[in-house]
Order: structure tokens, then C-alpha cells, then sequence
């Protein structure tokens, strides 16, 4: 009937409904007192919580001092206009993704990396090797696909290298860690590369890991991102219904 | 499983004191009734219902026999006379002697009437507890029942509804028994509320409508997760045994239910809390509830170190009076806690042997081990430490009934994301620590050995010196969580009466001849 | 010089000056996936947090999720203008408390209650009884203290007929149990009691309990209010000084 | 202390292996240098600074050398040569070798000339370690020096000031040891960075001022708490000695240095690995510095209860290079880790059963306990129990060195309040469980008794398949946290070098003539 889009508020919920309880915990240079405490109120404030109560403060350092504060959150989120792929939400079935890819008359081959100075492989495997994941078989083990794992430390150029050579379909990033984001420089500087020497649109790139999302790794220039407890089987229904299209 | 010696003898010495202990009491018990027992009557009996102020009949039909003076006789006795006299039905009976002016509490029938023409409405009354019974147990043969350590959480909202959402999240989280604590103030009213409630504070008030809301969520529960999620609540305060029978009838499957809890710590009259509590738990043995009792309560008020014998001499007395009441092994969930000030050099250890001392000493019982609550502050992530740690002996010494720690003790009754990590974490630990208990041998002589000795050595003594004195006495000096009591001292006394040479309670009659 | 306020602008403290992070926890009623983490994304961008990094996402129930958030908080505190009174800043010694309160001439009488429902003994009792709290004895213990400790669940009618009975200087009042703010309206039955009855101004009214603090207890009409980990000597410290005067 | 039985026997054929598999490459390394190595001899030397790109000069001077094809007589040689040829100083030495025209590397003096004209700056090289060590020796018997297990905590804020900051801060919260982890990039370096250092991902870059930096705020931190707070850092990857060397002169008290650790978990050259090894611990050696070895890795990429035995297997062949290194064993700080996934039914066992082992085998070892980290989430509250179980296991089975926990560890780098409240829980898990491990006996062939046997044997077997096929094959095929490398492949490969017949080292002369 009418298209009135409904406003869907979501809250906090502590144990009541719309009690918007929150919990925050949080170090300031202060020692503790009443002071320190109240200041821990203001900031908890500042943040929308409603009624503040200070539960812990503690001197954790010559300077600092922990807080733990709950309070009720004044915020809501309107859920109503968040759109989000959800790429782990049916993947097709080992069987389906073998039928399907068949479709293409070839393997699909894909080439997977930890790059820059990252050196944590255990996702990465996880998703490429036979061995896998959580009893879950990685890329290798599907019939279709040819997988390439050059592991860790791998830097860009290498990786763009070995996926010229390969004639890859699919480039697998994997990026740990991220202090103060080095991990989106580095992915940044693959798509960029890969844009430079002109096969960015020849290929699907992949970006994974613990702290990766789908927005994130698209708003970097990839088509799609995984993050943690992906498996395997999420990434090879992608992959063949990007090149092949959906069974 | 891991054990420290016991000696048997000292052990039977122990219950040899206790059941003077106890005995003692239960002359004055079998002598006695209340205005809460006698609700407890009237309602068995069908009494249903309450005025527009909220005054349930059972109170204003026992309250007007009391004003009478006439409580002596048993409600089943005035019930039953009205009956003789031409009241059509129990309830009828009620109304008429709460409210008409045509009330007559002078000289009538025999009792011997009364009981004859109340005889069918006492079958009834029995085959609801039963039939209650039975469903419940086939409600928990039909569903994968926990494991010890059952996972225990309690859900506190104020508000019925909300609580039932919360346990079914408790159910879902992997909780075995959910309860809704009671409003601060319930176990000082002098009546059950009525109907659903969704103001309190500090918890929900127990009303019969509210247990079968909750049972209901329960039973949903159960259905989703197929693990029988099983409802306990307070039968404690001044209607203990009007909640025992409400639980009995709404399929409850515990209740915290203790001798001395409300004399000690809701200043509740002695006399009042003895004589409920035998009648409330020989309901709960026919109905089958398992009861918690609360020596967990003295190590709030006293140091668990110093009076944990305290704890060990409470437990022997509070089993000497359910045995009296009927209950066997099986059902009675004697309580002890985990409160030892945690930054005590080895205070893991002494817990540990706590716990397994009286692991051994009631190995047929189902044990209820409470969680540090007192040493909690608002430091949320260590709180979660310290609960691990209760949640670790209590797999190790094999608890029965674990009622899971909360981080969030020292700041509100649990959120539901609260609840959730507390599951979390004793399936962790039940399950990386599950044989723990099987491969530990305690040194000869150390720590934990000579702690174990040395507090059934001081449970002893206590025991011998409370036999001596009374527990009247005992309880008037401070023998139990640091508290003191005087026997025609706080509140509900005025509801005890004693019993007319021809007190009437056939209900009390069958239940005593019966065993659990 | 010149008298310009300085300000202070105190802002959370990660691992690095200015980083701003802190944690949130908190549950919504939405189901984990992609989705979910957008918005508990949202969510916590919504008080103030930049780059919000959803660490744990649980299903708690069949409709709720548990969220752990970190994230940098832009919120800080000007701690300038902050005025709390510190009462537990220097008490007076115990010497010091005897000697001053010779110059009454007579005993300070206090009458103390954890009031209304609240079953709560232990916080009063350690401000009154001679046992004390963490090796502190109490009230009683002072010879200048004549100290009435009246128990748990003591109606303010009842404190008020007490108190005046026993001609009393001060009135400390615990409360503990807060759940939705049930010890702000007792607090404030017993001031209004206290006014309505016509001694408020000459008593000292004390608030005390676990989530009381100085500020909360004056704007419900007490003189002053004590936290958790109060300690006796604190109390005595501040009842001398009012009565008597600063040393 | 709680022990589980330990066939001596088969502890005897172990190390009898690992000996051979030592021995067979140390007959390798004992004909090869490095350029890493020769850089640490010329720093050592005295030969500091580096040009406006930032290469120091100890890199610039090997590197020519390295050019000219004459590494193989050792830096000392060329320095020595020089000297003997009117250097004024070794400074100048170096300058003239790195950057001259002049510089010639063709036939000169002989070995015992250049030795000859370097003897003094041999004698101050060692002297400087030697008073660095009186030092922290001195230093550390002014203060009072934490209980076993030692609270080891990291910072790793990248940036060497915020470091400084949150390494007295964890002092002041209870700190025994403070490591500053390094940038994610520096292993693979071959070369060390010069001066403080405020920008590194994952970690903050080990330069020899920011050792200073270091040392400056845990000095400050003893002083301030009276308990002394060691430093420790990394001496791993393509710098291994050049780091031991800043490190022996700074006052480090421990660094991370393992035999095979960088072959596996960096892709470094294997023989490029086993030289630098060895140099770096002849310079710990002398110095009195504990090791940490690094077999708690393996269990992040193999499984912790299949692979546990490649832990131990480890652990050996460490103990014998390190021996052949000249450390004894109480410097030899073995690496484990509780990395077996906490949902498994009787991890805790698990745990317990390795975590005693190695104890007992390694009785004079300053053992070193890592947490779990594999199976850490982001959900922090659990984290923090998981962490909890770590440490009750790690006073139970008496471990020397236990790096704790981070609830944060699947998250960030620990902030401030992290390491706060890991040490908290720390000190209450060590302090209420302070003598359970003395308590506990295991049940006779029981859970734990049986995994220990079993890892035993399967270390033993290891070893022995190991010792017949060569670690350098064992390393190709796998053998160890399911990692496989070849003789010739990765990093710095390019850096080994045949020593020549006059290869000359004073410094590594003394060092090997000196036992620590
Ligand atoms: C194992 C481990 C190591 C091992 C790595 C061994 C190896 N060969 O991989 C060792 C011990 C060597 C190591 C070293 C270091 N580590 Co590390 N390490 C970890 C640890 C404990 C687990 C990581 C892991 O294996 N997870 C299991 C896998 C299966 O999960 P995953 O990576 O998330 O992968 C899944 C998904 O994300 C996804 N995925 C991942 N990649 C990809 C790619 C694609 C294309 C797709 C589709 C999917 C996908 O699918 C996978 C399966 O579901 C984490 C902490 C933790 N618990 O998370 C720290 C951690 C990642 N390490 C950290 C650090 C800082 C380091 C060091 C820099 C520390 C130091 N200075 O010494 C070093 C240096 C390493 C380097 N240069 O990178 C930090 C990172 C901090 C940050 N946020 O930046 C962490 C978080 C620990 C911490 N709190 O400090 N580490
Ligand atoms: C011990 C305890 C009990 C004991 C009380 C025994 C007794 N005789 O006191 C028992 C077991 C009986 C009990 C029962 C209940 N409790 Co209770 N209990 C606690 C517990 C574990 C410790 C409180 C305590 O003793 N603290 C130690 C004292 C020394 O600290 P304190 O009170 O803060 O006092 C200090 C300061 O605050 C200050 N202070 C306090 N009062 C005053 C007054 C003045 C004038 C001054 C100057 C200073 C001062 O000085 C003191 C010393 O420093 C807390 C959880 C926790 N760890 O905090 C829950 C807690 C307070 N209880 C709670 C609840 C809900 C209940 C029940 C209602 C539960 C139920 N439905 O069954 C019942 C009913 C009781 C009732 N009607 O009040 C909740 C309250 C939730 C909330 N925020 O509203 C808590 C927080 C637990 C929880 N998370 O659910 N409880
Ligand atoms: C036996 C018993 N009854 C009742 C309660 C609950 O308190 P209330 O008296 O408010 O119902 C407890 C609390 O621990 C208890 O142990
Ligand atoms: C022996 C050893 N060296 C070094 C490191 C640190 O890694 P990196 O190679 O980045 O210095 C570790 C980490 O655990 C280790 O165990």
C-alpha cells in the first residue's frame, strides 16, 4: 500500500526495553577521586549516557586512572536505511559451486597473499589451503579452482607478478595488521598498482581479514571483503558467481 | 573424584546434634500454626482471588479468624463447618466467613465434621500438587536434562514480561534454571500480590500468575534448546509456604527454602519462620522441589575464613529440619558460597576445601554453591576473573547447582548481555576443566587437608555448644551470620498461634504421612 | 598576570596522547551479520566514536546480540571548570577529632538506618559499629560519638521519631538497593519528612551507599554524601567540622 | 611441588639427540660468518653512526667488504689491517674501509698483525659488556626483585616516548618485566635503525637509543616501587647479534632469541640463522642475559595438542645450541604456550600436563609461559577468563617467566587499562592459588599423567627421526609449527659467508674461551 518508508529505531537494551544501557570503560590522565570521578561522569555524558554511574575507578599508572561506566545511551540507530551486503548469507553448496563453474570451461584461478611487512599466514591458509578452516576445505580442495598461496610478507609488486603470470581471475589479500591502519595503506596501494598496470578490471580483488569488512574493502577498491570466521566455501561461492553468474 | 578425609564419626556426631537441635524445635513446631500457614490451607483448599485494594481472600478470611481468635482451630476446620453449614463450595465458605456478618467462629461442629466435609476438596487439593508433579516430570523426561554443575542464573527486571524475555535468553545462553529474584520488600508483606506485576525493585514479585508466566517462557525455552530449563523462586519471608504451594501447583522445580534465612537476615520472628518453613517443605516433599537453602547469607555479613564452620553447622541443622518435613537427600540443595576475601594468600585453596568438605559430608544432596558477591566491585573484567575462579572449584569438587557469578554484581541485577557472558564462561570452564576433580589427590596434610579437618572440628564443636544452648538461643546470642535474634522479636510474630487441642489440617495430615 | 581560565581538555587515553580510545559494550535487538555490524557501527558513531571496530558480535538470544566495540572517542572533558568537593581529601586524624569536639561539651549524637526496604546492613554498620570496615573502626568507637545504629529496613518515619527522640546531630541514611532510582525517592521522602516536621535545619543529614555520591546526595537535600569505600574517620571528620568548625 | 612422573631415561636420550643435531650444525657454523655477524664486531668494536639515509656504518663497512669478497676474514681483520696501517681509530678505520678510495681489501698483514693492533679495542669491546653487567647486577641487588612466575607485560605503542610511558606505568602496576615489541618490518631489516624512533606498525623499532629510552623509564619504575623492572627485547631476525651487543651494553635483562624461530615464523635463511644464533649467544653468554626461545609460535600454526610434542622437541635442541653457546641453564629461559582450544573437553589438563613437563624437565630452566592468543576473540570479558585459566596454570605447575595475557589480544596491541588489569588478575590468581601446585598429587595414570607421557614420547621419537635425517632436512620437510623451509632459500641467504683459514674474531675468541 502507501511506500512510507517505516523508521525502525534500535537501542540499547540492558533488561528492559529502551533502557539503552550501555557499558563504556576508558583510561584518563587524572588521579582518582571525587573529582576524577565526576569528570569520568562529563565524559560518559558527552558520549549521550544518560545518568552515568561510575563503577571503577582505579589508579593505573603514577598519572592515569581506569574508569568503568554504565549509563543509559540517549542514541538509536534507524536500521531502516542501513543497506549491507551480506556475503556470508547462503553460500551455494559445494555441489552447486562445482556445477556452476563448469559453466566456465576452465579452472578459476586464484592468487593469495599476506602482503607488506604482515607476516600472519594462519588466515590466509586457512582460506586457500586443502587443510582449511574449523573442518571447512579451503580453495585448493575445490575441483574448480586453482589456487596459488604465496604466502606471507609478500609485497605488492610480487603479488601483481605472480597474478600477471598465472593469468589470475582472482586476487586473495589478506591484511592482520592494522595498527593505525598501515592495512589500508597497503591495500590502497594494491588496487592502485594493479589500476596502474592496467589489469584492475581483469581481475577480482579480494580483501580478508580479522578487522576487514565488506564497506571497508570497498571503499579501498575491492570488490569484496571477509572478515573474521570467514570460510572458504563463502569465498568460492562468490568468486564463481561473480565470474559465472548465480545458479 | 577428588576427596579430603572425613571423619565419619565426627560427621555423625554432627547429625546426632543437629537432630537434638532440630527435634527440639519441632515440638514447639507440631504445637503451633500461623496466619501463613493457614493461607496456605485456605488457598490449597481452592481460596482464590482478592478485593479492588489487592487484599487476597485468603488474607481477609484468615485475618478475620484471627481476629476472632480462632486461627487455633485451623482454617480447615471453619472451612469445613461453613461447609456442614451449607456453604455450597470452599470458595463460597471463604467469602462467607471473610466478609458476611452471618461469620460464626463460636462453638460448632466437631472437628471430626469439619474433616468430613472437607474430605474431597483435600483429595483435590493433594491431586494438584501431584498432577503438577507428574507433569513435570514428564515434562523433563521428554527433554535433555543439564549436568552437574547445573548452570543457575537469575533474572531481576521488576517486570514479569521483561523477565521472561530474559529467560528465554537465559535458555538460549545455556542456562539449566533460571530465577526471578523478588522485589526488595516481598518477603515483609503479609500476603502474595495477585495477578502479573511489573513493578519492583531489586526484582519481581513472586505471585502465582507471575510463575506460570515465566513457567511458560521456561517451557518455550525448553522446546527451542531441548534441554529442560528448569524455574526456581523464593519460598522464604512471611508466606513461605503459601509460595511453597504455588510453586508446588505452577511446576517450580526449586525454591529457595531455609530454616533460619528470614530470622537472620529479613528480621522475620523465629517461632513464625519455623513453623512456615516445616509446613512450606512438607509441600515441597510432596511436590518434589528441590530446595536451596541460603547459608551462602552469612559469609555476607560475617568472614568466610573465621565462620565457615558456621556455614557447615547451619547446613547439618537445616537438613535435621528438612528431614522432619519429610524431604529425602535428593531434594535438599544445602547452600554454601564462594566468599573468601580473594586477595588472601591460598583463599583458592581454602574455598577448595570448603567445597569439597561439604561435597562429601551431603553426597546425596544436591549441592548449591553461590557465587563471591561481597569482595565484588565495579571493576567489571575482574569480576568476570573471580567468578572463573568459583566456576573452576565448582566443577573441581563437583557442585550440584552452580549459581553462576555475575560481573556486574557489585553494580545491578544482570543485564542480559551480563547473563550471557557468565554462561559463556562456565561452559568454558566445565568443560576445559570437566575431569579436573578425578585427578587430583590432595597432599597429605597440607593446606587444603588440615583447612577441611579444621572446619567440621569447629562445625562440631558449634553444634554441641548450640545443642546445649537451644537454637532459640544459639540464635540469640549471633551463632549465624553475625546476627541476633530475640525469640518474640521481629516480624510476623503476631501470626503465630497455637494450636487448639482439636486444630484441624487434613491437608498437613496426608503430606505427613506421605514421604518425597 | 593576566586571569584567563586555562582550560583542560581531558581526552581518553589509549596507548598514545590523543588517541581517544575506549570500549563500549552493549546488546541490540538484532541478529549478527554483516548487517548488525554496521550497525552497532552506527551505533557507536553515534557517541562520539571514529573509526569503530566491532571486536565481538554474539547472539545472546534469539533476538539479541552482544556487541564489543573499540573506538576513538572525540568527546573530551574540560576538567577547568570542575568544582567537586573532596570530603575524603584529609580528614582529620582521630586526636585531632577528639580534641575538636571537646569544644562541644557534649557528645555528637548521630542516629544511622539503611532505610526503607533495603536489607542492607553492611554498609552501616561499617560506619557505626565498633568493628568498623577494613581494620577502620566506627562511630562508636570515637568517645566524642554517641552512636544509634538502627538497623536495615527502617522506615524515615521512624528514623525521624528516633532521631529526635534522642536528640540527635545527624542522620545517616544508607541506601543500596538503586534499581531505577528507587533510593533517590526514599532519600528524598526522608528530607522532605525531616523539612515537613520541622528539624531538617537542625540536623546534618548524611547520604551514603555504593552509588552515592557528594553531588547526587546534595541535590537530593542532604548536606553531604559518601561513596563506596568510605571509611569512619572520614565520616567523624566531616560531622566535627560542621558542628564545630575547621581545626 | 606437584610433579608427574618422568622417565629420566628417556630426558637422557632426548638431550643425546639434540646434541647430535646441535653438533651437526655447529660444525657448519663453526666455518661460517655472516654479515650480521661482522657488523656486531665492528659495533662492538666501537664503530657507531650512520650517514643521512640512516645506514649505519657498521652496514656500510661490512657491506663494502662484503663487495670485495672479503668477509670471510672478519671485520676484525680489515679493522685490524687498517689500524696497523695508520688508522687513528677504529672509527676512522671504518670510515676510511666503508667509504675510501683507499680502502684496500687485497692481500695484507697477517691474521696475528691486525690481532695484534686490535687487542685493546679488544679488551674495552668486552669490558663494556662486562661493566653493563656489574651494573645491572648491582642494580638489581639494591631493589627488590619479583616472585616467580615473573609478570612479563608488553608495550607497543610504535612510538619509543608513549612506550616509555605505558612501561612505567606497568611497573607501577605490578610489573616484573617490560618488553617493548618491535615494528612488524624489523626482522627483516639487515640492518639496525640509529636513534629514537616514534613511527613503527604493530610495535616500535629496537634501535640502541630506544634501549636507552627504555632502560631510563624501567630505572625510574624500580626506583619508584622498589621492585626491579627488567627490559627485555627481540634478538631475532636478520640483526640477531647486532642486537644481543646493543642489548648486553644497555642493561637489557632478557631478549627474545631462539635458534630456529626466525627460519620458521620469518622466512629467514637457515644458515644465516644458526650463525647469527650463535654469536648472539655467546654475547648473552657473557653477558648474564636469560633467553627466551620461541616454541610458544609453533602452537599458533600447528595444533597445540598434536603438536605439543614438537614444542618439547624443540626445546631440546634449543638447550643444546644454547649450551654450545656457552649459556647456562639458568639463562636459558625455554619458550611454551597455552595456545590447546579452550572448548576442547579437558584442556585445562592438557595444559597442566605440558606445562608440568617442561617444568620437570627443564628444573633449572627460568621457563617461559605464553598465553593463549590463537583462540583469543574480540569478545574481551571472555578473553579475560581464558587468560585467567593461563595463569592459575602457570603458578600451579611453578613457571619462571609468564608473559601474560591481554583481554585485547585478538584486537590492538594492549592499551594502558589492558595491561592494568592483566596484571591485576595476575596478582590475584598468583596470590589466591600461591601453593596449589603443592598440593596437588595426579592421579596415577590418569589424564594428566598420561599426556605427559605421551608428549615425551612423541618428543623422543621426534628427536631421534630428527638426529637421522639432520635438522636441516627435518626443517624441509616441515617438522616443526608445520612450517618448511630450504637450506638455501629465504631472506639474507646472501649474507653467509665461508669463513677463510685466518678468518679472524678476537671478541668471539674471549667469548668462547669465557663460560657465562
Ligand atoms: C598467530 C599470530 C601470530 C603468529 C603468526 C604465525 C603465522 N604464520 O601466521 C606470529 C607469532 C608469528 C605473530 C607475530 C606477530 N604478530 Co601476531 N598474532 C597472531 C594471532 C594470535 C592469531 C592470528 C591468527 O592466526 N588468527 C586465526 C586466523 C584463521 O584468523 P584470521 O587471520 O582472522 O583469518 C580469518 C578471516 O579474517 C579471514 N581472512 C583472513 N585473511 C583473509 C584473506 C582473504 C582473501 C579472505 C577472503 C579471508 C581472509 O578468513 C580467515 C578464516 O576465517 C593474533 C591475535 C588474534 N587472536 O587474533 C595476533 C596479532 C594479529 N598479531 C599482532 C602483532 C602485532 C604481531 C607482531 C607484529 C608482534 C611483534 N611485534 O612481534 C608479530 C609480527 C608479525 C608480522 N610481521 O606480521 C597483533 C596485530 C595488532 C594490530 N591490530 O595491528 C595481534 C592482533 C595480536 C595483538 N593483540 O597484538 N602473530
Ligand atoms: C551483602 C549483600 C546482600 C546481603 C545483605 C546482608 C546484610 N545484612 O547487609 C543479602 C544476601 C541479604 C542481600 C540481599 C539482597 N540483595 Co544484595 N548485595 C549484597 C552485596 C553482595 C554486598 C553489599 C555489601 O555488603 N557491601 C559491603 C559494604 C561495606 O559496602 P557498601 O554498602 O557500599 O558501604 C560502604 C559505602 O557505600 C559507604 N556507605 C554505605 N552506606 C552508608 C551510609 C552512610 C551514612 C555513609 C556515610 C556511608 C555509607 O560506606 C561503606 C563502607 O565503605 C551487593 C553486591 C556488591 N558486591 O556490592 C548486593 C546488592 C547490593 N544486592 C542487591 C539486591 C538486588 C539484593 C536483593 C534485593 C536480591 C533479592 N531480590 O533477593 C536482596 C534483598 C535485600 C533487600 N531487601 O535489601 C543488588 C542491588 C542492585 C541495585 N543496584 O539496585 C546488589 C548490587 C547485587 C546485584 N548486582 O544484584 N544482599
Ligand atoms: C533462603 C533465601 N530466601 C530468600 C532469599 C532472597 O531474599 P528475600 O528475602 O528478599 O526474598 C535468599 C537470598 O539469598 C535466600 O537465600
Ligand atoms: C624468538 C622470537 N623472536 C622474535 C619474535 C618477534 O617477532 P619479530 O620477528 O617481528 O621480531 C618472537 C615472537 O614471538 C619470538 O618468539
Amino acid at each position: 500500500m502507501g511506500s512510507m518508508t517505516q523508521r525502525n529505531i534500535l537501542r540499547a537494551y540492558g533488561d528492559r526495553e529502551g533502557d539503552g544501557m550501555v557499558q563504556m570503560s576508558f583510561t584518563l590522565r587524572i588521579l582518582p577521586g571525587d573529582r576524577a570521578r565526576e569528570v569520568a561522569k562529563r565524559f560518559a555524558e558527552a558520549h549521550g549516557l544518560r545518568e552515568p554511574l561510575v563503577t571503577a575507578m582505579e589508579q593505573a599508572s603514577r598519572e592515569h586512572t581506569y574508569f568503568v561506566v554504565y549509563g543509559h545511551s540517549q542514541h538509536g540507530v534507524d536500521t531502516s536505511d542501513i543497506e549491507v551486503e551480506e556475503l556470508a548469507a547462503q553460500p551455494l553448496t559445494r555441489d552447486q559451486i562445482e556445477e556452476q563453474a563448469k559453466k566456465l570451461g576452465r579452472k578459476i584461478v586464484v592468487v593469495g597473499a599476506c602482503t607488506g611487512s604482515d607476516a600472519h599466514t594462519v588466515g590466509i591458509d586457512a582460506i586457500l589451503n586443502y587443510k582449511g578452516f574449523a573442518g571447512e576445505k579451503g580453495l585448493e580442495s575445490f575441483k574448480c579452482i586453482d589456487a596459488h598461496n604465496l604466502g606471507a610478507q609478500v609485497e605488492n609488486a610480487e603479488l601483481c607478478e605472480k597474478a600477471k603470470a598465472l593469468g589470475a581471475d582472482a586476487l586473495l589479500v589478506s591484511q592482520v595488521i592494522t595498527q593505525r591502519n598501515c592495512h589500508k595503506e597497503n591495500a590502497a596501494a594494491l588496487v592502485e598498482l594493479a589500476t596502474r598496470q592496467g589489469f584492475r578490471d581483469k581481475v577480482i580483488l579480494l580483501l580478508g581479514g580479522p578487522r576487514i569488512d565488506h564497506n571497508l574493502a570497498v571503499e579501498l577498491g575491492f570488490d569484496a571483503g571477509f572478515g573474521p570466521g570467514t570460510k572458504p566455501i563463502t569465498v568460492a561461492s562468490f568468486l564463481v558467481e561473480r565470474l559465472v553468474g548465480r545458479v | 573424584m577428588t576427596t579430603v578425609p572425613v571423619e565419619q564419626e565426627k560427621v555423625e556426631a554432627c547429625r546426632a546434634f543437629a537432630a537434638d537441635i532440630a527435634d527440639d524445635v519441632q515440638r514447639f513446631i507440631d504445637r503451633h500454626t500461623t496466619v501463613g500457614v493457614e493461607r496456605t490451607v485456605a488457598r490449597a483448599y481452592g481460596v482464590v482471588g482478592a478485593d479492588a485494594e489487592g487484599t487476597p481472600l485468603a488474607n481477609a478470611l484468615v485475618d478475620r479468624i484471627h481476629k476472632a481468635g480462632q486461627v487455633g482451630r485451623g482454617v480447615a476446620y471453619h472451612l469445613g463447618r461453613a461447609l456442614c453449614e451449607g456453604a455450597a463450595s470452599v470458595q463460597e465458605a471463604a467469602e462467607m466467613l471473610a466478609f458476611s456478618e452471618a461469620a460464626d467462629f463460636g462453638p460448632g461442629p466437631s472437628a471430626a465434621e469439619a474433616r468430613g466435609a472437607i474430605e474431597a476438596a483435600t483429595r483435590e487439593a493433594i491431586a494438584r500438587i501431584d498432577s503438577a508433579r507428574d507433569e513435570r516430570e514428564a515434562n523433563k523426561a521428554a527433554h535433555r536434562v543439564g549436568t552437574a554443575p547445573l548452570k543457575y542464573v537469575i533474572v531481576a527486571t521488576g517486570n514479569i514480561y521483561d523477565d521472561a524475555v530474559q529467560a528465554k535468553a537465559a535458555g538460549f545462553a545455556g542456562a539449566d534454571i533460571v530465577a526471578v529474584i523478588r522485589a526488595t520488600a516481598q518477603s515483609l508483606l503479609d500476603y502474595v500480590p495477585e495477578g502479573p506485576t511489573t513493578e519492583g525493585y531489586g526484582g519481581t514479585y513472586a505471585t502465582q500468575e507471575n510463575f506460570r508466566i515465566i513457567r511458560r517462557a521456561a517451557d518455550e525455552a525448553t522446546r527451542d534448546t531441548g534441554t529442560y530449563l528448569a524455574q526456581t523462586n523464593y519460598s522464604s519471608g512471611l508466606c513461605m509456604s503459601e509460595i511453597a504451594w504455588m510453586a508446588a501447583v505452577e511446576r517450580l522445580d526449586m525454591l529457595l527454602n531455609d530454616a533460619m534465612y528470614g530470622i537472620l537476615f529479613r528480621d522475620i520472628n523465629m517461632q513464625r519462620t519455623f513453623i512456615d518453613q516445616y509446613f512450606s517443605r512438607r509441600i515441597i516433599a510432596r511436590s518434589g522441589i528441590v530446595i536451596n537453602t541460603g547459608e551462602d547469607n552469612y559469609l555476607t555479613t560475617a568472614d568466610a575464613v573465621e565462620k565457615a564452620h558456621t556455614v557447615l553447622a547451619s547446613q547439618f541443622i537445616n537438613e535435621a529440619f528438612a528431614r522432619r518435613a519429610g524431604l529425602r537427600e535428593e531434594l535438599m540443595g544445602l547452600g554454601h558460597a564462594f566468599e573468601i576475601n580473594p586477595w588472601l594468600e591460598d583463599s583458592l585453596l581454602f574455598e577448595l576445601a570448603q567445597a569439597q568438605l561439604v561435597r562429601q559430608i551431603f553426597d546425596r544432596h544436591p549441592i548449591k554453591w553461590m557465587p563471591p558477591t561481597k569482595f565484588k566491585t565495579g571493576d567489571i573484567f575482574h569480576s568476570h576473573v573471580h567468578d572463573a575462579m568459583f566456576n573452576l572449584v565448582g566443577i573441581t569438587t563437583g557442585q550440584s547447582i552452580a549459581l553462576l557469578g555475575m560481573f556486574s554484581e557489585a553494580v545491578h541485577t544482570p543485564l542480559l548481555m551480563d547473563r550471557y557472558l557468565s554462561l559463556k564462561s562456565a561452559r568454558y570452564i566445565f568443560t576445559a576443566a570437566r575431569h579436573l576433580g578425578d585427578e587430583i589427590q590432595w597432599k597429605p596434610g597440607g593446606i587444603v587437608e588440615s583447612r577441611a579437618r579444621e572446619v567440621l572440628d569447629k562445625a562440631h564443636a558449634l553444634l554441641r555448644e548450640v545443642e546445649r544452648e537451644t537454637l532459640w538461643d544459639a540464635i540469640g546470642r549471633g551463632a549465624f551470620g553475625d546476627v541476633k535474634r530475640t525469640r518474640t522479636g521481629g516480624k510476623g510474630y503476631s501470626g503465630v498461634v497455637a494450636r487448639h487441642p482439636e486444630y484441624l489440617n487434613p491437608i498437613l495430615e496426608v503430606l505427613e504421612r506421605s514421604s518425597s
